[in-house]
């Protein structure tokens, strides 16, 4: 197959595939946060509401897409598109099995960390162009909380890196399946920890999300946004919740390996494990969204820079010692 | 039952020392009538230099609706049904004050039946203002699913206050001289006895159940909460001097520490005959504020909870004339409203209505203090510190 | 009532202030008006009134355009009142004095209870009466562009004159009905 | 450094109380489907028994907001006992109450001395011209059959 053709076939998996989780994990959401707060959620909308995606999908391309006057028409328009490229570019290393990837690249965590802070510029962009105090703060909230949880993700994955001698995506879970543990256990616990918490601001979900402060920002750099272009956010939002937790159960919970399982039909179960492991952690931080408040981003950098990444560096340096004397 | 994490030794998680070297220059920031978190139309015209504010000016009226004036043109039983909605968080208890203003000049006395039914529904009235507190304060700070919680404990005692008066937020039930005796004045609605519906004490007993264990829930799923605690502790401190000069009452006042509570200073219920505490704060920050009104959540259902066994029988009204004319005369009532002290100054001159009736309401001295305690505070801070208040427009405006 | 039994404040007072009248539960002191400032000043020191309560005004008039009048007529001027309390026995003061009607003028008590800004403005609108040494006396509730003052007796309220008033009896009263009813005057 | 001091983390007793929320019964009622019983007493809207009114205007002057509109006439009525001298009799022409402006306070049910007016529990009766909440008397009477029967009381 010529290179052109094989790259057709890719992408279009990935763009079936992508929306397709975020539609899930929407509904994860909703009704979840829905069945927690004892309300049975949408429930009119057909099957019970488990179409609500669909729907809202449908609702958000007919609504108007209003650009206010005085907003920075080009950049306002752009924004969105960022943070979607920056989201997508991310499918690009997930090993659903040895073979089943698009691109196994050498530098993959490399790649993961360049391509994930493209959406810092996103949210900036979106906030200073709308022209609007609340979504000017909400920008400028985000750029900062983005850049400072850029470090302590990347220091965490670097003790994972240690341990697993390559910085491949497919060489860290045969990492893991050769130790018979996934690194969660060996090891890399604080890590684990200390990615999700990143992870979480990342994502801007609660107790991280400022940037969106309902209550005080009215809804952050979102405010002025309408119609298709806060689909783009909304849409890209919930991509990024599953490629997060699907990186963070690859690098740490042994991604498409289970231990039990034969190896030749990897191709087969590898996928379903993957997004098994992954709808478990989102789980937990719908979980972690519907029953914490917010931080003050001062607090927020706080634990940023004084807890996360000391803890982050300990971590590497305990690695690299267990690595030598291992 | 205390939190587990005692509140002293938790340290504060950073100290807002924002040094600003880089001169930037202020922005106003209308923190305008239409936002999600000024419980109404308020508006805040905030002076901003980045995040930090360094001068607000509340800007009121949006909800003026010239009660004082509307007074003097209305008969005294219309005023009652005007007056329950001042403050229509917790609509019963507005009553009261004016009520009791008018039966001290008329020198009527109240049977023991009608002060306690009276009771009894003023502190379910302060339940379900606490309640609506309780879910809505976290919601400031970014907790979405306790509001859920409270909304359906407050639904129980509104089922209850319903089923005695008619109404949930403006019941209406109190009559010059007692409760609402009868559903008409014709011979046949006469019989129709507006007393306590059947099986009204085993319903109360449950829901007073339901509302304690409510309450621990509460305690752990909000209070206990790590970042509930960051976002609230050593917040917006009120020392007590600074309170009492801008005549700041009810539970912020208590919860400065002084243990001052109308309820068992003045006598216009009789809550002489139970025994409760007055809950106190120690140090007057948004934390204890919250502790303070969650506290009396369990003080007020206590008192239900001994006000229905020592329910006295007896008439339901007192005697009192069709067309009510007060005789001429001058008095003061203030009682204690869940959102702080509410007081009726009514002069009469013998006519069909008062002369002059001047309303004060626990809002509107309570966030007048706002400026003083709001210099130099972050936006998410101010937002926490105006929840703390729990201030309703109706009550600021009138 | 309890504000009755602790005649130890109603003695005390009405030692240093030479009228005060506690019927109806009220104590209530009457100063003049030059007088205003230090006695609240005498009241929240020496006898710890230091919760500001509220301060208003009353407009005495003699032909109201709006509810009923009066019983006796009385001098036209206005009543200003301010209640202090104490935070620890719950008994209240309530200082009033009269000024007249021409020149509505009255010092602050800004310097004494910060806490007095709002009410002097939300007096300061309502009745014109203005607050001598006020920070800013600028109208509280009512929109900018809003003139005169609401609360005055001869302020009507419009929407009352606009609709005629339901309770018009175009059909004759009753035979028999008593006496009470057809006293029902017009509001 | 600020350090959390965790004996039993507040946080997870939280998310415990969240999560064991998930499998409780749902709280909402769903309207149109189902409905929530109402209490007897509940002021939902006022019916007006025709008969009994004799058109005293006493609600009306009483309605603090001035949204009853009553307009009657007088009659001669036959005899009751042979040879006895005619009785004039107030007839009801017009008796309208407006629930646009009505407050639902309850004075005018109260005020009545004829029981002409009661409350009942029906609320299902919204609009979509605010000019057709005016309701006339043919329809406060067919509210008659939703009033509830005294209930028993306390003893």
């Amino acid at each position: 197959m010529s290179f052109g053709l094989e790259l057709a076939i890719k992408v279009g998996v990935i763009a079936a595939i992508a929306p397709a989780m975020a539609l899930a994990l929407t509904i994860i959401e909703i009704k979840g946060s829905a069945y927690m707060q004892r309300r049975p959620g949408p429930l009119h909308v057909g099957l019970r509401g488990l179409i609500f995606p669909i729907a809202e999908v449908i609702k958000f391309i007919q609504k108007e897409d209003i650009i206010p006057t005085k907003a920075d028409k080009s950049v306002f328009k752009w924004a969105p598109a960022y943070i979607f490229i920056s989201v997508f570019g991310l499918f690009v290393i997930i090993p659903a099995s040895p073979t089943l990837i698009v691109r196994d690249l050498e530098l993959g965590v490399f790649y993961l960390m360049a391509i994930s802070s493209f959406s810092t510029i996103g949210v900036l962009t979106a906030g200073w162009s709308s022209a609007n105090k609340y979504s000017m703060m909400g920008g400028l909230r985000a750029a900062a909380q983005l850049i400072a949880y850029e470090l302590p993700l990347i220091l965490a994955v670097i003790g994972v890196v240690i341990q697993a001698e390559t910085m491949s995506l497919v060489g860290i879970v045969e990492a893991q399946k050769e130790w018979g543990v996934p690194f969660v256990i060996a090891g890399q616990g604080v890590a684990f920890v200390i990615f999700m918490v990143a992870a979480t601001a990342e994502m801007m979900r609660v107790p991280f999300d400022m940037p969106i402060g309902e209550s005080e920002l009215v809804s952050g750099f979102l405010t002025e946004y309408s119609g298709i272009r806060f689909l783009l956010f909304y849409i890209s939002e919930y991509i990024n919740l599953f490629v997060m937790c699907a990186i963070a159960s690859t690098l740490f919970l042994g991604g498409y390996h289970i231990p039990l399982l034969p190896v030749e039909w990897v191709n087969f179960y590898g996928p379903l494990v993957l997004i098994g492991k992954t709808f478990a952690l989102a789980a937990i931080l719908i979980l972690i969204r519907w029953s914490f408040p917010r931080f003050r981003e001062d607090q927020l950098q706080n634990i940023a820079w004084k807890i996360l990444i000391p803890l982050s560096l300990a971590n590497i340096l305990v690695t690299a010692v267990m690595k030598v004397v291992f | 039952m205390t939190t587990t994490i005692d509140p002293e030794n938790l340290p504060f998680i950073s100290e807002t020392s924002v040094s600003v070297e880089i001169e930037t220059e202020g922005m106003t920031l209308n923190i305008g009538p239409q936002h999600p978190s000024t419980h109404g139309v308020l508006r805040l015209v905030a002076k901003v230099d980045g995040e930090q504010i360094f001068n607000v000016e509340p800007v009121l009226g949006y909800m003026h609706r010239g009660y004082e004036k509307l007074a003097e043109v209305r008969t005294y039983p219309q005023i009652t049904t005007l007056v329950n909605r001042i403050d229509w968080v917790s609509g019963f208890s507005n009553e009261i004050p004016f009520i009791a203003a008018t039966e001290k000049l008329m020198e009527v006395e109240v049977p023991e039946r009608a002060k306690y039914i009276r009771l009894i529904l003023t502190e379910m009235a302060r339940i379900a203002s606490h309640f609506v507190f309780n879910g809505a304060y976290p919601l400031e700070i970014g907790a979405l699913t306790p509001l859920f919680y409270a909304m359906e404990d407050r639904e129980r005692v509104l089922d209850l206050i319903e089923s005695v008066t008619g109404g949930r937020f403006h019941p209406n039930f109190n009559r010059i001289g007692g409760v609402k005796p009868a559903a008409g004045a014709g011979p046949a609605t006469k019989k129709d006895i507006q007393d306590l519906p059947a099986g009204f004490y085993q319903e109360t007993r449950d829901s007073m159940e339901t509302i304690l264990k409510a309450c621990d829930k509460f305690e752990d799923l909000v209070g206990g909460n790590e970042v509930f605690i960051a976002r609230t502790k050593n917040i917006g401190v009120l020392p007590s001097e600074v309170a009492s000069a801008y005549g700041v009452s009810g539970p912020i006042l208590r919860a400065s520490g002084v243990k001052f509570d109308l309820r068992s200073t003045t006598d216009y219920l009789p809550y002489k005959d139970f025994d409760y505490e007055i809950p106190t704060g120690e140090n007057g920050d948004c934390y204890d504020r919250w502790f303070v009104r969650l506290q009396e959540i369990r003080e007020s259902a206590k008192i239900v909870l001994q006000a229905i066994d020592a329910v006295p029988s007896g008439p339901l009204q007192a005697k009192v004339p069709k067309i009510i004319k007060v005789p001429e005369g001058e008095c003061y009532v203030r009682a204690e409203n869940p959102k702080g002290e509410m007081g009726y100054h009514l002069i009469s001159e013998g006519g069909l209505g008062p002369y002059r009736l001047k309303i004060r309401t626990a809002s509107f001295s309570n966030i007048s203090v706002l400026p003083w305690l709001l210099e130099g505070v972050l936006i998410p801070d101010l937002l926490a510190i105006m929840g703390s208040f729990d201030f309703v427009l109706g009550d600021v405006d009138r | 009532m309890d504000q009755s039994e602790n005649t130890s404040l109603l003695d005390s007072l009405s030692s240093n202030f030479p009228s005060t009248t506690n019927d109806f539960d009220t104590l209530k002191i009457f100063v003049k008006e030059d007088e205003w400032v230090q006695a609240a000043t005498k009241l929240k020191d020496e006898y710890g009134l230091s919760f500001f309560s509220w301060l208003s005004a009353v407009d005495w008039e003699n032909d109201v355009s709006v509810g009923d009048p009066p019983k006796e007529n009385v001098q036209p001027s206005f009543e200003i009142l301010c209640c202090l309390s104490d935070t620890s026995d719950g008994n209240f003061v309530i200082l009033s004095t009269t000024i007249d009607k021409t020149n509505p003028i009255i010092n602050t008590l800004v310097n004494v209870f910060p806490g007095a800004s709002w009410h002097e403005r939300e007096a300061y609108e309502m009745f014109g009466i203005s607050f001598e040494g006020h920070p800013n006396l600028i109208k509280l509730y009512l929109p900018d562009g809003f003139e005169g003052n609401p609360l005055l007796k001869s302020y009507e309220l419009l929407t009352r004159e606009v609709k005629p008033w339901p309770g018009e009896v175009d059909v004759e009263p009753m035979p028999e009905s008593d006496e009470e009813i057809k006293g029902d005057d017009e509001q | 450094m600020p350090k959390f001091k965790l004996r039993i983390p507040g946080f997870l007793k939280g998310m415990l109380i969240v999560f064991l929320n998930l499998f409780k019964k749902n709280v909402t009622v769903n309207y149109p489907f189902e409905k929530e019983k109402l209490t007897p007493r509940a002021r939902g809207v006022i019916a007006l028994d025709e008969e009994a009114c004799t058109s005293c205007m006493l609600c009306a002057r009483q309605c603090p907001d001035w949204c009853i509109y009553i307009e009657g006439h007088k009659e001669l009525q036959p005899p009751s006992r042979p040879g006895g001298r005619e009785r004039s009799r107030a007839v009801l022409d017009r008796f309208d109450i407006d629930y646009a402006l009505c407050m639902y306070c309850g004075i005018c049910v109260e005020v009545c001395p004829f029981d002409a007016l009661f409350w009942s529990p029906d609320y299902e009766y919204s609009e979509y011209k605010m000019t057709s909440l005016l309701h006339d008397k043919e329809k406060l009477n067919e509210w008659m059959e939703t009033v509830p029967e005294i209930q028993p009381l306390e003893n």
